[in-house]
């Protein structure tokens, strides 16, 4: 318990964190208000004592969508990164198993070529083919994480193979792929969490965003960055449509990467030039 | 007149006493060694000299120089104190420059700091303390970058500007530890000479008695943040008081006690043994450029014999052992264990390396931070077809940790929790596990300290005789190798250059490597023992 | 360093390439038709045949990939399926928007973040320090949509200082452009600046810890003059990096500021062509955009054997 | 002050009326630049155009067309009957791009009188070919400027295009040529203003001096409000309809459509997502036509009827089909409330968002789905229930002889009893449900007058919009 107390940044993050994973969670028992019911005559109702973020435009209760549309945001940044990592790892301990050899080429020209598309772009062109739908943001944000852990795995573990524990492994006679998941994999871990936290809440950006363009989750299917598309053109009318939203995804975000900072710092201090 | 007095000097960082009543004088034109283990505070006392202490650090006592009271001088005053009257060069050449700027400018900045010159003159001045510190001018102009001079001429660059504006102290803080032998001792001839040109005082600081002991004329022996003893270092030596100076002096001169015997049959056979390096220049589509790192190496070592592999960094003696431990494929040649190839159709020969085991220089580097000591020294199992398990493996476990003497329930804990000869041992541990017949020792006490050492050796020789071992022991400290080896091969850029009984080699070089190399090797005084 | 050139260059070929191949395929696949959009609901079948066959969307995968990648190396960028002009001339005319504005966008934020990171870095561990540390996480996080709504509902809409959106054209004056994209601006600029005024300092913390500054410090030089001669050059390897990493995200980032702000940009040209199922235009635009980075990339690794010398002669 | 600049939502992909359906072309160029034989006034009404005045055949079948003298293109040749001949042989051509081509498949011939007279004979009589021919897509071209068209219009009316800044603006500078009544201002900017955000900021920082079809009706009232702005609110030809796919089970069920019907609450629709603007409809007409038949009466909101009806279908338990979604936001407003309306009983829709390409591909052209919404703009053209291959899929013999009957018919009061009947019949099927008439908001500054209200077509008709001091 005592890593809570490293880092200045660690607790405030945690606790933000855990407040919007909890309001996800309660939120599939549990609503203040139905969000599937509209009640058009009592739209856009400015916060009240009983709807202390008011409705939106169709008469919901915004701390009710905003409860459900955490649900999304967790969900499909949480998968997206999972992917990210599920393919970008594996990728960047082979590529470091076998560094300079082809395979390693390969991989770091697919992962340099994936970079070179910009993220919304791809994004679009992926909506344009199957369509937009929460699926589809996730599998656009997940690619876009593959070659971040990639990445980030191949120079960890590069410099672990340099390692003399490597060495000593290899002496004792173990292939490349057994010491990549015992000896490489667990020392890289550290690392990947930290920079899951960092996926993830860039993650729950980019879904807002594509929400946003309406490229991500449909109705209704409550989602921030829709919600903020929605009430774009009420901002002048109700700005409290545009703002609670948008403070849900700033703090999410701000929880995340204070979480993520203080993971680091608290983990391993020597990761902190890790990062960028 | 002393130029550098240090009265009951106390340090604490945070709270934590670090330094406790360190006094120490440096004259002008003399050299003050200051000795100890790692950890003892001398560096610590160094940077305190500087007033560039790490933050959260505060002193008491005094520090004089030249008059001034180094403790009551305040930033700015330090800022024109350092440099000018006092230079300092590090241990680290090849980190100590900054690589984005070139060697003139790093010198002349020493001058523009100080001094209101204009660049031209100050790069002249450069040029000029460049070619005292033995960088002329026709062979390292002024333009080069760091990255273009090999670690020892980055040293110099280092000595060059400190001495620029002929500082009437010079401290120099371990200043050769990065370096070969033959580089260490012309380093070391370079700081003498210019002590003797500019009358300088010079604070030499180093964990490696011999180092020190035919340069220095005063000796301070620091241990734990204290003083232990202190003295000219003529009378000194001779008559050291404190146990810990004495223990320190001893082990640096250990040589432990040996006894197996050496059968003549050939237990490892190394023939014309060439390994190549294909690099890229940059990525896969760069150009690729050819490295011979062994280059026709032939020698044998016979059952339970200690042959020693001598050289200095580079020349190809851990590219070597991972040929032998049949880690990489050679390109010409060929290595037979006990008459079986290590190597057949480009894998490994695992019959062979159930045989051979390792044990590298790192003691920190060498074992998964994460895994327990008994995971840790059973991985060699893995080369077994049918490892111990349950019961027999504890016993193997406990076996070899008291084999290096530690206790059974040691097995349980993290590799952190223990100092780095326990960590050695453990890496002994890991090798005499799976009971080899040949040990390869890569550097294996070239980190410790001298005491540590000294034990590490007495138990290789131990555990020799016990177990019937043979080893192949590569170090470039020569003196460790003449205590523990029956035999020494020399090599030099890939090749071996000479061979022969350890004695012989040493007491009688016959390759001008050799002699070059024995020449370099500090050594104590005779008879101070 | 030609030879080394030499090899970039065609990695940098091959990379364009594979590229091309990736964009046209995937639009290929994409559904829709842009004959059957154009010609709306009321559309007979032998019309849309008839426009099919003008658009040139007959052909195999293979041929009309060669027409399209063959133009690309001669600047042909074909003719807009719905607009009937030339892809060049319209890419061309978006690009007098879109350049300037990530132009724009990385001067801001390098001239925010450089001052920031540096005095922040230089007060490591202090009040300023927090409070450097504290906006840059605000401003990574903040969505930049969002906080460009909040802008136009201050700014636009309520002080009316600028205007809401749109872009009169160079032609009405460097002054009148300028103000038209300052509000884009800052609001692509701002997670940028954040993200590198933390690289910033965290990439001179690290330099500060360098042997080589404790060197200069023992030469006499002051923290300050430490940090300025030794220490900012050395960080900056790393923040060309991510320099260049950002142009990519200027770019894509754009998509949406200029969606809100109306801007006529490339981002807004590809939303467009996308849903008129232009397809050679979002081809075209994607594969400029594609090439843009790479680019960059490629300069910024060109950039550092400027300021490293390391890498200089040794490649 | 005798310029304006009159922002829209959708720029023209290019500016060729007779080579796109893009209602965004009429929209900049209809009347302003362009010109046909005959046009619509802002009630709808079809008056001449070109063409000064016509007689017809006895047997309704030839149309002699009087062309107005002294008509210039604006480069400045002479509009003459080969110019008519020429725009109308185009259009019905085999390779011709004409998005309406069906409006001159009737065509059998045209024939050049003289320089200003031209006869067109029609294989068939047709009540409503006056109406087509004002069309924006019968809009007269000169051969010797259509090779430019896309890019450089020239028309012959009282406006002359002059620039196109593609994503941004067109300009138009006044035609002093023109041969009726000039234009009272001087030039023209359209400007073009996708986002609703941005459109509302643009209007309040009078950025622009006109907004014609405001996308975001919930910021009307802000600008009714403010003295500075006058709102028109006209009608338009666009029924909005949530249609059914009527041969997909269960909504082949007549009883099932019926239900949908009485489970959707118009009003609230209306008020959801057009925040009030919009009127309910309950046939495909459109309200302000004299023929319309107000049929809302017969698909009131009922949801205990729907639920009981659906139960009388079997489908008491509910059941669930796609509602597939165009990108307008009457259509995702209006799709949620709708989804949230019918789920009350008991039917639950899966939404998918998509653009209008794949909204043709697989709504339009591939009738992959269950429900759709969309709003059909086109004037008079309750026809497409006649056509059993049109995506709605309504196959119904007797509706396709009333249209037939119809087209053939000259006489205007058996022409409006047939219309009536149309749609009656069609509300008795409950084809679709009819939701309501889309609105037409215009914003302009107070001073501005002469802006057309209503949209009988798409069209910004600027000749006589004036500034009042
Ligand atoms: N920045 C620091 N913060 C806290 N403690 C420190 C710091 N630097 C050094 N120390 C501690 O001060 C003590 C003395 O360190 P110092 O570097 O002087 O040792 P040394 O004798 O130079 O050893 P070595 O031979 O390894 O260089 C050590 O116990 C070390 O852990
Ligand atoms: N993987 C590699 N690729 C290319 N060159 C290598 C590689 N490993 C080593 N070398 C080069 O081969 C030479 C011999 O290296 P090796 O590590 O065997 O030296 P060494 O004698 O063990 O030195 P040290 O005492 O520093 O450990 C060096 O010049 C080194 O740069
Ligand atoms: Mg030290
Ligand atoms: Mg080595």
């Amino acid at each position: 318990m005592s890593v809570l107390f490293h880092s200045r940044t660690l607790l405030p993050g945690a606790i933000l964190t855990l407040l919007f994973t909890a309001a996800a969670l309660i939120s599939l028992v549990w609503v203040p208000y139905d969000t599937t019911v509209l009640d058009i005559a009592n739209r856009m109702k400015p916060p009240s004592w009983l709807q202390p973020f008011g409705t939106d435009q169709f008469g919901r209760d915004i701390l009710s969508m905003i409860m459900v549309g955490a649900r999304t945001s967790i969900a499909v940044a949480l998968v997206a990164v999972g992917i990210g990592m599920a393919v970008g790892v594996p990728l960047g301990l082979a590529a470091a198993a076998r560094k300079g050899g082809l395979m390693d080429e390969i991989i770091m020209r697919a992962n340099d070529l994936v970079f070179a598309f910009p993220s919304l772009l791809i994004a679009v062109m992926i909506t344009a083919v199957f369509g937009a739908s929460a699926l589809n943001a996730i599998i656009a944000i997940g690619i876009f994480n593959i070659p971040v852990f990639a990445r980030l795995t191949r120079g960890a573990a590069l410099s672990l193979w340099n390692r003399e524990y490597i060495l000593a492994a290899r002496v004792a006679g173990k292939g490349s792929a057994r010491i990549s998941l015992e000896h490489i994999l667990p020392n890289v871990a550290n690392l990947l969490i930290v920079q899951g936290t960092i996926q993830f809440s860039l993650g729950i950006l980019a879904e807002a965003g594509l929400s946003y363009v309406g490229l991500g989750a449909q109705p209704p299917t409550a989602s921030w960055g829709r919600m903020l598309a929605d009430s774009q053109t009420m901002i002048s009318l109700a700005p409290h449509l545009a703002l609670f939203p948008g403070l849900a995804i700033l703090l999410t975000v701000l929880g995340l990467n204070l979480l993520g900072d203080g993971l680091r710092d608290s983990l391993d201090p020597k990761l902190r030039r890790a990062r960028t | 007149m002393s130029l550098l007095t240090i009265r009951n000097l106390s340090l604490s960082i945070h709270g934590l006493q670090i330094l406790r009543n360190v006094s120490m004088e440096v004259a002008p034109g003399r050299i003050l060694g200051v000795i100890g283990e790692s950890g003892s505070g001398k560096s610590i006392t160094a940077f305190s000299v500087l007033q560039l202490l790490p933050g959260g650090a505060s002193c008491t006592g005094s520090i004089n120089l030249s008059g001034k009271d180094i403790l009551s001088l305040s930033e700015a005053e330090m800022c024109g104190l350092r440099g000018r009257d006092v230079g300092m060069v590090f241990q680290e050449p090849m980190t100590a420059l900054n690589p984005l700027k070139t060697i003139g400018d790093q010198v002349a900045e020493t001058i523009l700091i100080h001094e209101r010159v204009s660049k031209a003159e100050a790069m002249v001045r450069a040029a000029d303390a460049l070619q005292r510190a033995e960088l002329p001018q026709e062979r390292f102009p002024l333009s080069r970058y760091p990255h273009e001079l090999s670690g020892g001429q980055r040293q110099r660059v280092v000595i060059a500007m400190a001495i620029a504006l002929k500082p009437k102290l010079l401290i120099a803080d371990e200043p050769t530890t990065a370096l070969d032998v033959t580089t260490q001792a012309q380093i070391l001839e370079l700081l003498k000479r210019l002590v003797a040109e500019d009358g300088m005082g010079l604070m030499l600081i180093s964990h490696d008695l011999a180092v020190v002991a035919d340069l220095a004329d005063d000796l301070v022996i620091m241990r734990q943040g204290e003083v232990v003893e202190s003295g000219p270092a003529k009378t000194l030596f001779g008559n050291l008081q404190h146990p810990y100076s004495r223990a320190l002096l001893e082990a640096s001169a250990h040589v432990p006690e040996r006894g197996n015997e050496t059968l003549e049959q050939p237990l490892l056979q190394v023939r014309d043994v060439v390994r190549d390096y294909t690099g890229h220049t940059h990525g896969w589509w760069g150009k690729t450029t050819q490295f011979r790192a062994v280059d026709g190496v032939s020698f044998e070592i016979r059952k339970g014999e200690s042959l020693g592999l001598v050289g200095e960094s580079g020349c190809g003696k851990s590219t070597l052992t991972r040929a032998i431990l049949g880690l990489e494929e050679v390109q010409g040649g060929e290595i037979l264990f006990d008459g079986l190839p290590v190597f057949t159709h480009h894998h490994a020969n695992q019959i062979v390396r159930r045989r051979m085991q390792v044990v590298f220089q790192d003691p920190y580097g060498s074992f998964n931070p994460r895994w327990r000591v008994d995971r840790l020294i059973t991985e060699p199992f893995h080369l077994l077809s049918d490892p111990p398990k349950g019961a027999e493996r504890d016993a193997a476990i406990a076996e070899a940790l008291e084999s290096v003497g530690l206790s059974a329930s040691d097995a349980h804990k993290y590799i952190h929790e223990f100092s780095g000869g326990q960590r050695q041992r453990i890496a002994i541990a890991r090798a005499l596990i799976i009971k080899p017949d040949l040990i390869i020792l890569d550097e294996a006490v070239s980190a410790l300290d001298v005491s540590v050492r000294a034990h590490v050796l007495d138990l290789l020789a131990d555990l020799a005789d016990r177990f019937g071992l043979t080893y192949l022991f590569i170090s470039h400290d020569l003196s460790v190798v003449r205590s523990i080896t029956d035999r020494v091969l020399v090599m030099k850029a890939g090749k071996i250059v000479e061979q022969g009984p350890t004695d012989t080699v040493f007491d009688r070089p016959n390759h001008p490597y050799t002699q070059q190399l024995v020449a370099a090797a500090p050594v104590l005084p005779a008879g101070i023992l | 360093m030609l030879q080394y050139f030499l090899k970039r260059l065609l990695s940098l070929g091959l990379s364009l390439v594979a590229a091309s191949v990736i964009i046209f395929l995937a639009l290929e696949v994409v559904p829709g038709d842009p004959a059957s959009y154009m010609l709306g609901l009321n559309a007979q079948e032998d019309t849309l045949a008839a426009l099919r066959e003008e658009l040139g969307l007959g052909g195999s995968i293979l041929e009309r990939y060669a027409a399209w990648a063959g133009g690309l190396l001669v600047g042909d960028f074909g003719t807009s399926y719905t607009y009937r002009t030339p892809v060049a001339g319209m890419i061309a005319e978006r690009l007098w928007v879109s350049l300037p504005l990530a132009v724009y966008a990385l001067v801001l934020s390098t001239l925010i973040a450089f001052p920031a990171g540096i005095w922040a870095a230089s007060r490591r561990g202090s009040h300023a320090d927090g409070a450097v540390m504290g906006v840059t996480q605000l401003g990574i996080a903040i969505p930049n949509f969002w906080f460009a709504m909040l802008m136009v509902l201050v700014f636009a809409i309520n002080l009316r200082w600028f205007s809401a959106g749109g872009f009169p054209g160079w032609d009405a004056g460097f002054f009148a452009a300028m103000k038209a994209l300052t509000l884009p601006a800052i609001a692509l600029a701002m997670p940028q600046a954040s993200i590198l005024t933390r690289v910033m300092r965290s990439s001179l913390l690290d330099t500060l810890g360098e042997d080589f500054i404790r060197t200069a410090r023992a030469k006499g030089l002051s923290k300050g003059q430490a940090l300025w001669r030794h220490a900012v050059r050395n960080a900056l390897i790393p923040v060309l990096t991510i320099l260049g990493l950002q142009f990519s995200f200027l770019l894509a980032g754009a998509i949406i500021i200029e969606n809100v702000f109306f801007l006529p940009g490339l981002g807004r040209l590809v939303f467009q062509s996308i849903s008129a199922r232009d397809l050679i235009v979002v081809e075209s635009v994607v594969m400029l955009l594609v090439f843009a980075v790479i680019v960059v990339n490629f300069t910024v690794d060109m950039a550092y054997a400027w300021v490293d010398p390391r890498l200089r002669r040794r490649r | 002050k005798s310029d304006i600049v009159v922002a829209m939502q959708l720029e023209p992909p290019h500016l060729d009326p007779t080579g796109a359906a893009a209602g965004a072309i009429d929209s900049v160029l209809y009347s302003n630049v362009f010109e046909g034989l005959t046009r619509f006034g802002p009630d709808g009404s079809v008056n001449p155009g070109l063409a000064e005045s016509w007689e017809i055949s006895e047997d309704g079948k030839t149309y002699t067309f009087k062309l107005h003298d002294g008509v210039k293109f604006h480069d400045g040749s002479d509009l003459t009957a080969d110019d008519v001949k020429f725009s109308l042989d185009r259009a019905r051509a085999d390779d011709s791009q004409n998005a309406q081509k069906a409006l001159f498949a009737g065509i059998e011939s045209v024939e050049v009188v003289d320089p200003l007279t031209v006869k067109v004979t029609l294989k068939e009589p047709n009540g409503s070919f006056l109406f087509n021919l004002a069309w924006g897509d019968a809009v007269i071209v000169a051969p010797e400027s259509i090779g430019d068209i896309k890019s450089k219009p020239v028309g012959t009316g009282a406006f002359k295009f002059t620039d196109w800044v593609q994503g941004d603006r067109i300009d138009l500078e006044k035609n002093a040529d023109y041969w009726g009544e000039p234009a009272k201002l001087d030039k023209v900017t359209f400007k073009f203003i996708s986002d609703p955000t941005a459109a509302f900021a643009a209007v309040m920082a009078e950025d622009v001096n006109a907004f014609v079809g405001f996308p975001a009706p919930e910021n009307l009232p802000q600008f009714e409000a403010d003295a500075r702005f006058q709102v028109l609110v006209g009608s338009t030809e666009g029924e909005t309809i949530l249609a059914a796919n009527n041969k997909l089970p269960p909504l082949d069920n007549i009883k099932v459509r019926e239900a949908i019907a009485h489970a959707v609450d118009r009003q609230a629709i209306i008020d959801g997502a057009m925040f009030g603007y919009g009127t309910p409809i309950g046939t495909h007409f459109a309200p302000h036509n004299p023929d319309y038949v107000d049929l809302t009466g017969s698909s009131q909101y009922d949801p205990d009827l729907a639920k009981k009806l659906l139960a009388e279908a079997g489908y008491a338990d509910g059941f669930t089909t796609t509602l597939k979604l165009p990108p307008p936001s009457y259509a995702r407003r209006g799709g949620e409330i709708i989804a949230a309306q019918l789920r009350a009983v008991g039917i639950e829709t899966e939404i998918t968002n998509l653009e209008w390409a794949q909204w043709l591909e697989q709504v339009f052209k591939g009738k992959d789905f269950g429900l759709t919404i969309v709003s059909h703009t086109e004037p008079m053209d309750i026809g497409i229930y006649a056509r059993p291959d049109y995506y709605f899929q309504y196959d119904n013999a007797d509706f396709q002889k009333l249209i037939a009957d119809l087209t053939a018919e000259n006489d205007p009061a058996k022409r409006s009893d047939l219309l009536k009947q149309a749609q009656e019949t069609i509300s008795r099927d409950y084809v679709n449900t009819y939701l309501f008439q889309l609105a037409f908001p215009t914003i302009a500054d107070a001073k501005i007058k002469g802006l057309w209200e209503n949209q009988p077509t798409q069209a910004t008709d600027l000749t006589a919009v004036y500034w009042e001091d």
